[in-house]
């Protein structure tokens, strides 16, 4: 029997035809399906920002292709366990077709699956590059703050945080950075399809477009501590505009005495004539650059980057939901700040002088 | 002479004869066959490499990152 | 140079075969330990790089350098026991017992007087500059960490090479048969080599 | 056909022969038997995973109801982490590497034993010990932050969560032991004439995965070490507020935790290896491919490991290269996939309860890398990251991959460990209950996540209870078949059939002894002359001729 076995000639019969056949006709099915398949109607999952749709472009890419693959895999290996299993008529010590292996098919099975990767991997990086550098000039620039178990939000003109949902209005481009008070939390929009974590110390960035009106969830997906499951909130999309602005200029006014709007009570009383900004630049790297970048807000090391912070009108307002001007940055380096972008000590903690104070600022007035 | 440069010279002899004992030794070593002897010579060549940084060191070229101390 | 079973003239066969290939298989194994130990310093090396270019600029504000002039000298010391080693095991191969236990006794005198420095190091960080463990923020926990984990293993193995200098002079290996003191000279020889990694990163760089 | 090696082999490690203990301590507790030592591990492993499985069961209770007040949300935390915690640490990896690795290679290489038996016995009974000690965290408060444990949630947990670091760091010591241990018993102790080309490819895959346990499990010594001096003597790593960082953690963690996944993965794709060929009656297809690829998989893993962070915040340069080499070890795991469906075509194939489990393997774990090719495209990974969405994928490929993989070679290799064949009849019904309550349980959690539920929730929106109750029945299933497997295994240790030496007709050498096989494994060291899957030739081993022949004496002991 085995000896007959020996040094087959690979020949494929009728039955292989047949399931290769019936697979190709499912695989097409499969393929169909998925085309099909519209999220966007869904009512839980509907395309609600401008990457979502490319998103669900990419998983319905990989739908199709994976079910292909699963579908002949599982095919096979099922249709082969059945036709070649033993049979009662076998002799006890039959053994198999005895083929070691077949270079052309190997081939083939490496350089289709290596193919596939790289058409993957164009696809996925074309999209993941739309994701990451579609930076809007004239957006929306919102910040989200995560704490136990909860979100808080900034929005430029307002003064301290806003604890209703997000609002966003229709059709603007919105960079979103979401930081977080005391543990990782996560940022996830699933109508968006975005993510982002919420880190300590860190501010990540999310770009997206809202492209459909409505309510959507905002779900923390990183283990946050015994509420975790709890710590939802919606994001608001609203249309048109004016009902936007209207909800913001509601904010405003009522945040408008809000007393963390700078956490420290009164006005400076340093004197800022004749601030050096050289000298500023010294201390700035002796007492301030453990914590801060000289870079865009978002360079957060412990506080934020503050390049630009009193001029750049897209620095995200962060000292009183307006332009920050020199009194201000003044006051929190003589009064230091407690708040939710966490804590800076005050001048007599940093050792820093009036003068010093002084020189600083002229030092971030020539940021820009 | 205070302590700090007493501690100078030394570091400085000490790092010559140490670079140089450790390059006579891997040449001496350099044909000797067997797994163990070929990683004595890559770490008789550290130690070497490590002399040379020391010397450096004390003769002050290098360590200077970061501003004056 | 391994031994293989021709350059022993007298043993029996089959106790040489066997010594020659468990002495392989130690050597393998110990090899192996050494570059899992190298892991497990390049983890932490890892750590301290990353948090030192977190942006907080290094040495971090209100930290003075360290003295690197002393630390060019403690190096020196530890490096200089490292070649003292080498000629200690280079001996006894040669036969030359007497030289071998006089170099190993340089080894010990030089990696305990490493140990010293180290200590003097930290007495003089902590009295002068206030620089503790876990009081001074990434600085003291990363260089404290480093050089203790570091020092850690220097102090095991001056207590290894005594211990191997206790077994030579007992008898324990004999002139072709000494894998305990090639094991103690491999490992001696890491902890140096560790040392010029940690000195360049720590001070140097 | 050359032989490479005279069969003589007189003298030398690889014939030396302890002495066999006679006293029970000596020879069944603190034994440095490597087979022996396999079968503690198997068995201390398998109860530990009672205590995983429970914990498991009580998670889905707890999501039977969406505002789920079977626990309190803090132990509801607690239940699984440990889980996560168990079934990685201390069932799916000492089952592969400590239990069948240490049972299984050594045979196979023609081995006496792995080179160093003392430090094997060590490495084991480390494990059992840093199991206690995670499971005492639960009377201190164990740690609430999943497997992972990232900070700062895990600075902020219970007292329980130093006693994890500490365990885990000790179940790392002894993985490390067993890489050291077992790369250098391969590399320098297989029978004469076994070259890399002839060896086993469960060897391959042992073989590949001991540098991982060695270099992977030493890091995440390092990450548990820092985690561990930070929680007790306050020493800022980690804690942002003190200049540390919580993204330093997640990366030393998953440059470990990402070749542990093929740690966990790559022993069962050489069990895989031996089961198809044996079962089908014909050589593995594309033997150098299989065992290239193992190679291939595990450099690779090294290369990968963030794409776990992608939502972490790195640098959008950096993504690129890991979402890429990620796409890439598709193309090696796809390979061992197709090689195995060829094998099986043309072949003679009994369908065991062993073959069964194999099958199923293929394709609950090509589902399952095919969602893992998912992820790694970015723009979807922030879609799917934390949701339940990965825990499906992560459940598939090592419950439906390692633990079926694991079914698989406790039914082929049972016979061997007891000398006894476990039920076949039970063993299909382990099969159908187990391979239906898996895919039934884990299906729905891939919509469940990308429809919005989140991974280590207590309580979920009410819109997901459907789909959640539908999983934890079907959990039942899956458990009721482990029972069934469980009670088998132990029903047959009496009951069995007897087995022979070789009772699938597989031809590795572990097969050509006597089962169990005896102190000393081999009457005489074999000499290898070819490949093993060669089944229409004779066996290509000589010296075996009295191995089942009771006139043959045994070997005797040589001193030591």
């Amino acid at each position: 029997m085995a000896v007959e076995n020996r040094d087959p000639a690979v020949h494929l019969d009728r039955g292989f035809w047949l399931v290769t056949a019936l697979l190709a006709v499912l695989s097409a099915l499969a393929v169909y399906a998925t085309i099909m398949w519209h999220p966007e109607n869904m009512p839980q999952l509907p395309e609600a920002a401008i990457p979502a749709d490319q998103v669900d472009q990419l998983f319905k890419f990989l739908t199709a292709s994976a079910a292909v693959i699963f579908i002949y895999v599982v095919g096979y290996l099922v249709y082969f366990a059945i036709a070649f299993r033993v049979r009662a008529s076998d002799p006890p010590d039959a053994v198999g077709v005895q083929i070691h292996d077949h270079h052309q098919l190997e081939l083939w099975w490496t350089i289709i699956p290596t193919v596939f990767t790289i058409v993957l991997a164009i696809f996925s990086v074309k999209i993941w590059a739309g994701v990451q550098f579609a930076s809007p000039n004239n957006g929306l620039v919102v910040e989200a703050i995560g704490h136990q178990w909860f979100d808080d939000f900034r929005y430029p003109g307002v003064h301290g945080i806003v604890t209703d949902e997000m609002h966003l209005p229709l059709g603007v481009p919105v960079t979103l950075h979401v930081t977080s008070s005391d543990v990782i939390h996560s940022f996830w929009l699933p109508s968006m399809r975005i993510k982002a974590d919420m880190i300590p110390g860190m501010i990540n960035t999310l770009r997206f477009t809202p492209t459909r009106a409505g309510t959507y969830p905002i779900i923390c997906t990183e283990f946050c501590g015994t509420l975790h499951g709890t710590m939802n909130k919606q994001v608001v999309v609203i249309e048109p505009q004016a009902n936007f602005d209207k909800w913001l200029a509601g904010w405003k006014g009522k945040n408008k005495n809000a007393s963390d709007a700078i956490p420290v009570a009164g006005t400076g009383t340093v004197n800022l004539t004749g601030g050096d900004a050289a000298a500023g630049q010294k201390i700035f790297a002796q007492k301030c650059s453990a914590c801060h970048a000289v870079g865009p807000f978002s360079q957060k090391i412990v506080g934020p980057g503050l390049k630009g912070v009193l001029h750049d009108p897209a620095h995200p307002k962060l000292v009183n939901g307006e332009a920050a001007n020199p009194e201000d940055a003044a006051k929190i380096l003589q009064k230091g700040y407690d708040g939710d972008m966490g804590h800076m000590p005050n001048a007599s903690q940093n050792g820093i002088s009036d003068k010093d104070i002084a020189n600083l600022v002229a030092y971030l007035n020539s940021l820009k | 002479m205070n302590i700090l440069s007493i501690e100078h010279y030394l570091a400085i002899i000490g790092a010559i004869i140490v670079t140089v004992v450790a390059i006579i030794a891997l040449k001496n070593d350099w044909k000797t066959p067997g797994l163990e002897n070929q990683v004595f010579k890559v770490m008789l060549g550290l130690l070497a490499l490590g002399g040379v940084l020391s010397f450096f060191a004390a003769i002050g070229v290098l360590g200077n990152f970061g501003g004056k101390a | 140079m391994a031994i293989s079973v021709s350059q022993i003239p007298h043993g029996d066969p089959n106790v040489d075969q066997l010594y020659a290939e468990t002495r392989d298989l130690r050597l393998n194994g110990f090899l192996l330990f050494m570059v899992s130990d190298l892991v497990l310093f390049s983890s932490i090396i890892f750590a301290y790089l990353y948090l030192r270019n977190s942006g907080q600029g290094w040495p971090p504000p209100g930290f003075s350098r360290l003295d690197v002039a002393f630390a060019a000298f403690n190096s020196v010391v530890l490096f200089g026991s490292g070649v003292t080693m080498h000629f200690a095991l280079e001996n006894w191969k040669h036969g030359n017992f007497i030289k071998f236990a006089n170099w190993m006794v340089a080894t010990i005198v030089l990696g305990a007087g490493f140990l010293s420095g180290q200590g003097y190091e930290y007495w003089t960080l902590y009295q002068k500059m206030h620089v503790s463990w876990s009081g001074s923020g990434i600085f003291g926990a990363s260089f404290f960490t480093l050089t203790g984990m570091h020092g850690f293993h220097v102090f095991a193995g001056v207590i290894y090479l005594t211990v191997l200098l206790l077994q030579a002079t007992n008898g324990k290996y004999t002139q072709h048969k000494h894998f305990g003191l090639t094991a103690g000279t491999l490992y001696w020889h890491f902890v140096d080599v560790i040392w010029v990694l940690l000195f360049s990163i720590f001070y140097l760089f | 056909m050359a032989v490479a090696a005279a069969p003589t082999h007189g003298g030398g490690v690889a014939d030396h022969i302890h002495p066999e203990p006679h006293s029970f301590i000596r020879r069944y507790i603190f034994s440095i038997d490597h087979k022996i030592i396999g079968i503690q591990y198997i068995v201390t492993a398998f109860l530990f995973m009672v205590m995983g499985g429970l914990l498991a069961e009580l998670i889905r209770v707890q999501l039977m109801n969406h505002s789920g007040t079977f626990v309190k949300p803090d132990t509801f935390n607690e239940l699984y982490s440990i889980h996560g915690s168990t079934m990685v640490w201390l069932v799916i990896i000492p089952l592969l590497t400590g239990g069948f690795g240490n049972f299984v290679f050594p045979l196979q290489i023609g081995a006496r034993d792995v080179a160093f038996p003392w430090l094997n016995m060590l490495s084991f009974w480390i494990f059992p010990v840093a199991g206690l000690m995670l499971y005492s965290s639960f009377l201190m408060g164990a740690p609430v932050a999943g497997w992972t444990e990232y900070p700062p949630m895990s600075l902020l947990g219970g007292p329980g969560t130093s006693m994890w670091a500490a365990a885990i760091f000790l179940i790392g010591v002894s993985s490390t032991l067993t890489g050291i241990n077992f790369l250098v018993t391969i590399l320098k102790m297989r029978a004469p004439g076994m070259t890399f080309t002839r060896m086993p490819l469960f060897v391959w895959g042992q073989l590949a995965t001991a540098p991982l346990l060695m270099i992977a499990t030493t890091a995440l010594g390092a990450a548990l070490a820092a985690l561990f001096i930070e929680r007790q003597f306050g020493v800022p790593f980690f804690d942002p507020t003190r200049g540390g960082s919580p993204v330093l953690w997640q990366h030393m963690f998953w440059f470990y935790s990402h070749p542990a996944v093929y740690i966990m993965i790559l022993p069962a794709f050489g069990m895989i290896s031996e089961i198809f060929p044996t079962f089908a009656r014909k050589p593995i297809f594309g033997y150098k491919m299989i065992a290239f690829s193992t190679v291939a998989i595990a450099l690779l893993s090294f290369m990968v490991w963030a794409h776990h962070m992608f939502t972490s915040g790195m640098a959008p340069f950096l993504q690129l290269p890991f979402m890429i080499l990620t796409m890439f070890i598709a193309i090696p795991t796809g390979i061992k996939i197709f090689s195995w469906v060829a094998t099986l075509w043309g072949g003679k194939i009994h369908l065991t309860t062993s073959m069964m489990f194999a099958i199923g393997f293929i394709a609950t774990f090509t589902f399952g890398g095919l969602t893992g090719v998912y992820l790694s495209a970015v723009p979807f990974d922030l879609h799917a990251h934390g949701t339940y969405f990965i825990v499906a994928h992560l459940h598939y490929v090592l419950v439906g991959g390692s633990l079926m993989a694991i079914f698989a070679g406790m039914y082929f290799w049972y016979p061997k460990m007891s000398g006894r064949i476990m039920n076949e009849f039970w063993g299909k019904v382990h099969f159908w209950l187990f391979f239906i309550g898996f895919n039934a349980t884990f299906i729905p959690m891939h919509w469940l996540g990308l429809l919005g539920m989140p991974r280590r929730v207590a309580v979920y929106d009410p819109q997901f209870q459907f789909w959640n109750q539908f999983a934890s029945i079907s959990s039942f299933v899956m458990t009721a078949g482990i029972l069934v497997f469980f009670i088998n295994a132990i029903v047959s240790l009496r009951t069995g059939k007897k087995a022979g030496a070789n009772p699938w007709g597989a031809r590795t050498l572990e097969w050509q002894i006597s089962s169990p096989p005896p102190y000393y494994n081999f009457k005489k060291v074999p000499a290898v002359l070819a490949a093993p899957y060669d089944f229409a030739e004779p066996l290509p081993y000589r010296g075996l001729e009295g191995e089942l022949d009771p006139n043959v004496p045994a070997p005797v002991a040589a001193g030591h």
